[in-house]
């Protein structure tokens, strides 16, 4: 076999069968050869038992997505091979325990299926729970990878529980590795190319959003479990203590964003972290922080809805929600990485922003961009890659001519941002209200006011400098690709391979859809001559959104929309990007 | 050293003549005088309702929340800065009806704050629908035919649910109540006072008259020990809840914020430097 | 001076000082003359003291909004006069209480200043409290109108409380009305044209719906008080009793509305009403009741926002939320009435279509429509006018043959509604949660499945039938007025006013806003050559919506917002019309 | 009458095997059965958790509500058909946390329905954070430092809330647990029973031992009577709460729905007809 530029490597189960720690496993170690590597887990809403994978795409080159196709599969169970089988493409290796007496169904006559007797061996070593260890080895030998790297791995994961452990452990990773090289020696024919060493971290974009948030200042956290927004709070929590801070862990999710304002009238960066169910929950105090100009930062991690809906699945479905989701009219940023490192820099900046606007700054993440671990340089994690800037505050040398009492927190300014003073300093006492109020804070119902006030906070957001576009790919294209959050990498790897097919594309995503760039959009795609808009929603949220902003209603704009929980493949975009690209010329 | 008038504001009032809420205010003005606290060093969180209205009147740093919403809010503000004096009020309705289950919570996590609930048996500013505090019985807006619920009983619960300081003060007897205002300042945890303040609109039974008839005064009672927590379970049982005083009071009250490990003691508010690199490297190096 | 259509009275003074009552003592004598009325109450956020004031127009044709100028105001301090005298004409009538020494500021001389010793004439009477009879009585006399209907007012609306309540009141307005006559005889020049006696009622848009939910066969509603909602809870607890139904006093609006949805379920009728901080909260539970399909009636009394904004304020803003204020997508049912009738009607209609198409409906009402007065015609408050429709239910006959615990609550159909079962049915066991299930209920994260119910719950509203958009006047209109809600009953008038300066005006209202009524929106505007829509927020949240819908970029379509807190006047649009008018041609 | 296949369905449990979840189901359904109720007449209202996931497995109508809700839900269901048989279920976090607003009023309201809580001390479904319940120093996922808050007491919150009816069970001990189910839905009012039923996945502390070792049964002391407040609260906090068996009753308790004057006997849920012409003359002649 040729040289390839990636393998996907896929490991299935039960749940509560160590699945993840085994998937971990590998993307860890062969980060560390050099390779990139992208984990995609598939899982469901219970703790144990019920189908569960997890695939790691191991390649030459960075990666964002997964694939289409699945080239080693690891199967613990016959289920995992009926589920997974048919993305094995012909000549792929479907590696099974044994213990089941795995069969391959019909049809699928092309996949090699090797049968090892992964409990077996784990049994002879001491313990069945030695099963995976197996398996990893095993597949190190199917993926032609050497060996010590998986060797040392388990040295210093179990490190700390001795050499009773590691022992065994090491045993059972050698074990499958050499049954592999004696029995199926015939089967290891995949040839990775040569890895690219490098300084690299693997890391999801909770982590990614976690760190961005500790490095941006935040130092007060708040929130409720949530799937799959809660590795941001235990992220949190592990590192708050560090740097001195607190994490709340709240009764619930109004508790948390509250709580949240609290902190941020006091002074103090303070964010929350949720889902769905639990973002609907905070559209009032949404509307409190907006109104009380309050910085405070919200980041949702977007799952498969409505209600309760799918809550391990992936869908990117509460874009108009943050944007619309609290009663009245309360300007607010909302900011859409797309990317590990893009989840690390809008972690950061959300917290400038929301101190440099005095608003709520919304982070619009999904479940497949927070949950799903990639390979990044570790420079990306740049704890100064921007300075913490407070936006506009008054010192308590301002404050010294000031009567007590008689400071004007909402001063009509002209880019409609007041200088603010926090709890502690002398004579910039103020009511901050959600009721209407003048300049001073008082409530006030005066028509003349209320209008200066609406039009005041509104006015902060006119300037907005923040990036909203990026584009990549020829400005003249045939087709460009666009969308928000983790359906872009998967965009950008369907661009690649449309452009190997001789295609023209671009690609095309928004950074902050509030408030929204229109004119950068418009010049980000005035060339194109489709726009194929890709979103994982029924309805097109993101199109819809450009609707209303006059872009999206010509004939160039097409829409394709996946809502079954399942994240786009890029073989799915080009299947599509290439019909659309069929079609008679547009008018 | 600040002054009455250091904690006053240019806003008049918006109460009706002979709210219970004006009693309440000027106790608290002259608790904050008497505990010799500074206007900026005071962070007053406040809810809706004409209760809440409390906090445009006191010069300090005031946040105004949403219905329900004191507690949290008041936590973070803490949090943020333990340096501040931090004073939750609201009314029966923004404590116990949409706030129960924060005020619950607040109870046992015992963060260091001082709530003053502005108890007047009614939905104010609403105009006069009934309160969870409201009697079996009382005729209301809502309850044309008198209510059929039983009331919270919110200082028994307070005590149940593992309060550290509970209190009741009637916004008609002056000294008691700015002494239990301060007491609960000065208290290292929560701090509830629940505070009978008469609403002369909507309430025309538990007026200050029924109160002055009916409430009996804790603190001439010596042999009553605040520190028994069964007994003021007890008491409360056989007063309905008609006393004024001290109920209870946990001496090894310990705040939540001195619990949290690693706090800093400087205010979070203050700390805007980049992490420091030696603790970032420790981070990144447990990642993968 | 010649007969005029319509007489605008107001009466101002401090909050709890009765004015409303006297404000509904007018409004109801003139109802009961045979004139039609409308009441506009101007409030504040606090309980007694700071300004109020309470307008009454009094027409001989019907009225629907409020209007630019004030003929007769009655004053019971200086502070009324100075924030009112302004839109008194020259030649209008100030009355005012001789107590607090009237003076009418510079600039106002126009107006005649009648001072009336109104508290001294009611403490003669026996006490200060009949000041504001003195001042109907006056009334009375300033327009002309009869005496003995307001008369026979007192005696009904005293008449429980005995003779030595009724007599000095009554005393009460035949002396302000005597007083009038003998002392400012010749001002009293107003000749209101004949009344059209009919059987009318005064009624506000809040007890319009609550009457209309009531008939179409609301038995549970449950609610948490909030301005201006809580009348509609009110007026059920009046009436709930009689049709052995049952309201609840919620501890919150998240509890409201899961009761509702609890009763919905149960095959109940309920409902919640609130305004926008209370539905902020409702939002997590409105998915639900989409997810599961349980019908419910949610009413939303818009006030102006965000946050607390001024509750006691007019705003329609909460539009958008009720489209896209959950998370994820949920279908949903959302009415917007803009007048008493369809304030009844939709109360009643909304419980047949939530049954019918098995989803939260929505009623987007405003402060203006649900608080202020209006005549009309009893037979419109007809508690037959549309039969209670239950949607597609299965019978307990039907059940005989499903085995228990396998009958398919979310059966796949061409509608996408599924017969449902109610609790109590045997055989009709089924499990409705907000997580993502299959035919029978059962919890599915199958993706097929999935993507099946999606769209089989979009699919319920592609039929939709009910009708979405009104048009009056010319089809080929000059200009064309859009909007929703109370302003619509504003455009109206100011419809007429240019139809009266001869210029081709139409108007189109929606009657829902999901789902969009886009082809029937379109159809209405057609003939149009400029569009003037017209909304009551900061943002333009109507338009936005149409052009999501690919209605409203071009030039012809021009947008007129207002978000102090006070209704437009038809004068307002009147002028604001003319210039665009004026504008060159469009393109 | 219904047998105990009646009260399951096809569906497979979703628990880790050995969750204690498998013996609070197995005693709901033979509660079921003893009561001789029909699957028809049965309405579960459900939260969100594993615990949550319990009315999956009983054939009877479900209504598996957003996380928390289960109270107002299960009221709407009562309220709208008296003829059922109205339990909530829901776990810890759902009950306690953010649940806790609608958990103390539903306490004073007493609406006629039967609450299981299935307590654990830790939020299972979303992989082992604290819960309400969750005792001092406890580690997991967001503890790992140890739980510092005060757990709450939901029996003595109860109780002093001022539930009718108070009782703990504990999975393994099937037929108490069994008994105080019928009890509870047998009672005139709102029945809380706290049920403990360990996980085993992610609580290693309060494990089936540690309560066999800890509980003490109140059925085996003759001397203790359930219908007295002020013993069942002093009960309580000498025990810590870690008693099985019936806590408190009411025996004086009216449920809420026969308190409200003029609800209709027949279920609300089949009322729809138009109203009558006299009734709505009435109404019409209330208005201007
Ligand atoms: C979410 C929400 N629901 C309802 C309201 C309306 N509201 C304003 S004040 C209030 C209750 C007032 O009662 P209470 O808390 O006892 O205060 P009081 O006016 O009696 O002092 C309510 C329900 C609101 N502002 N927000
Ligand atoms: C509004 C909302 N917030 C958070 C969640 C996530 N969530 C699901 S179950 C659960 C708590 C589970 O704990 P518990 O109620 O004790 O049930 P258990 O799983 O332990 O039985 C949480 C927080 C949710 N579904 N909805
Ligand atoms: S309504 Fe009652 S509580 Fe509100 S200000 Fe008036 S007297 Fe006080
Ligand atoms: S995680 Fe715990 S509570 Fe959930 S099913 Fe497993 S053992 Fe039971
Ligand atoms: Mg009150
Ligand atoms: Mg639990």
């Amino acid at each position: 076999m040729a040289e390839t530029r990636g393998v996907a490597w896929k490991i299935g189960g039960d749940q509560g069968e160590g699945i993840d720690s085994t998937g971990d496993a590998l993307a860890t170690v062969a980060n560390r050869m050099g390779y990139y590597v992208y984990g995609y887990k598939s899982f469901s809403s219970r703790i144990k038992g019920g189908h569960t994978n997890y695939k790691v795409r191991v390649a030459t080159v960075p990666v964002e997505a997964t694939t289409d196709t699945t080239d080693v599969l690891v199967a613990l169970n016959q289920e995992t091979i009926d589920k997974n089988v048919a993305e094995v493409p012909a000549g792929g290796l479907v590696l099974a325990d044994a213990a089941f007496h795995p069969v391959l169904p019909a049809g699928h006559a092309g996949a090699h299926l090797i049968e090892l007797p992964l409990t077996q061996i784990a049994k002879e070593l001491g313990s069945v729970l030695m099963r995976n260890m197996v398996a990893v080895g095993a597949s190190a030998a199917l993926m032609n990878l050497p060996l010590e790297p998986f060797q040392d791995y388990v040295a210093r994961r179990f490190g700390s529980k001795g050499a009773a452990v590691v022992g065994p452990n090491q045993a059972a990773v050698q074990r499958g590795y050499d049954q592999i090289r004696a029995e199926a020696g015939h089967l290891t024919q995949i040839r990775l190319g040569d890895p690219h060493p490098g300084d690299r971290v693997v890391i999801t974009g909770n982590d990614a959003l976690a760190l961005g948030a500790l490095a941006g200042g935040c130092r007060i956290m708040a929130a409720y479990p949530i799937t799959p927004a809660s590795d941001v709070m235990e992220a949190l929590i592990k590192w708050m203590p560090l740097v001195g801070g607190v994490v709340v862990q709240s009764e619930d999710e109004i508790a948390a964003i509250n709580l949240a304002i609290g902190a941020g009238f006091t002074g103090a960066r303070a964010m929350t972290a949720t889902s769905g169910p639990g973002f609907s929950l905070m559209q009032e105090a949404l509307g409190l922080a907006s109104m009380t100009e309050t910085p405070v930062v919200v980041a949702d991690i977007q799952r498969s809805g409505p209600s309760t809906g799918m809550p391990t699945k992936q869908e990117q479905s509460d874009l108009l929600q943050m944007l619309n989701g609290s009663h009245g009219e309360s300007p607010r940023i909302v900011l859409t990485p797309s990317s590990i490192p893009e989840a690390f820099a809008d972690g950061m900046d959300a917290f400038n922003l929301a101190e440099q606007y005095q608003c709520p700054v919304l982070i619009a993440s999904d479940l497949s961009l927070g949950l799903w671990t990639q390979s990044v340089e570790r420079s990306v994690l740049d704890r100064t890659r921007a300075p913490i800037v407070r936006g506009a505050m008054v010192t308590e040398r301002d404050l010294e001519d000031v009567p007590s009492g008689q400071f004007k927190r909402y001063a009509l300014t002209e880019s409609g941002v007041s200088p603010r003073s926090v709890p502690g300093m002398k004579h910039g006492q103020f009511l901050a209200t959600g009721a209407e109020h003048a300049e001073s804070g008082k409530v006030s119902e005066d028509p003349a006011n209320r209008v200066q006030m609406m039009q005041k906070r509104f006015r902060k957001l006119e300037g907005f400098a923040r990036e909203g576009v990026r584009r990549e790919g020829p400005a003249d294209a045939d087709m460009t690709l666009l969308s928000v959050g983790s359906t872009v990498g998967i965009l950008r790897e369907a661009a690649g391979m449309l452009a190997a097919q001789g295609h023209r594309v671009g690609l095309v995503w928004l950074r902050v859809l509030a408030p929204f760039p229109t004119r950068a959009l418009i010049e980000a795609l005035a060339g194109s001559r489709r726009v194929l808009v890709v979103e994982q929603n029924a309805t097109g949220q993101v199109l819809n959104l450009m609707r209303t902003h006059g872009i999206g209603h010509e004939p160039r704009f097409h829409s394709f929309l996946k809502y079954d929980g399942v994240p786009f493949t890029p073989g799915e975009v080009v299947q599509q990007a290439a019909a659309v690209l069929d079609l008679a010329e547009v008018l | 050293m600040a002054t009455l008038a250091d904690f006053k504001t240019s806003e008049k009032s918006w109460w009706c003549p002979g709210c219970g809420d004006f009693g309440v205010l000027a106790a608290l003005q002259k608790s904050l005088v008497a505990l010799d606290l500074e206007p900026e060093k005071l962070a007053i969180v406040a809810g809706i309702g004409c209760s809440g209205k409390i906090g445009n009147y006191v010069n300090g740093y005031n946040l105004h929340v949403v219905h329900g919403r004191v507690l949290p809010s008041a936590m973070g503000v803490r949090l943020a800065n333990r340096d501040l004096t931090v004073i939750g009020v609201g009314g029966d309705g923004d404590a116990y009806a949409i706030g129960m289950g924060h005020f619950m919570h607040a109870l046992r996590r015992n963060v260091n704050l001082t709530y003053l609930v502005m108890d007047n048996h009614i939905y104010g500013l609403t105009k006069g629908q009934y309160s969870p505090t409201s009697d079996s019985g009382f005729k209301t807006k809502t309850t044309p035919a008198g209510n059929i619920e039983a009331p919270v009983r919110p200082l028994t619960t307070a005590v149940a649910g593992g309060a550290t300081f509970v209190a009741q003060g009637f916004s008609s007897w002056q000294p008691q109540l700015a002494e239990l205002i301060q007491a609960g300042v000065r208290h290292p945890g929560f701090a509830l006072i629940n505070i009978i303040s008469p609403c002369v609109t909507y309430n025309k039974v538990n007026t200050y008259d029924w109160y002055k008839q009916n409430l009996t005064n804790l603190a001439s009672d010596d042999a009553y020990d605040p520190t028994d927590r069964v007994a003021a379970l007890t008491r409360l049982n056989a007063t309905d809840e008609l006393v004024t005083g001290l109920i209870y009071r946990d001496p090894t009250s310990v705040p939540y914020e001195d619990r949290v490990a690693h706090l800093a003691k400087e205010p979070l508010a203050h700390q805007d430097g980049p992490v420091d690199q030696a603790v970032w490297d420790k981070i990144l190096a447990q990642l993968g």
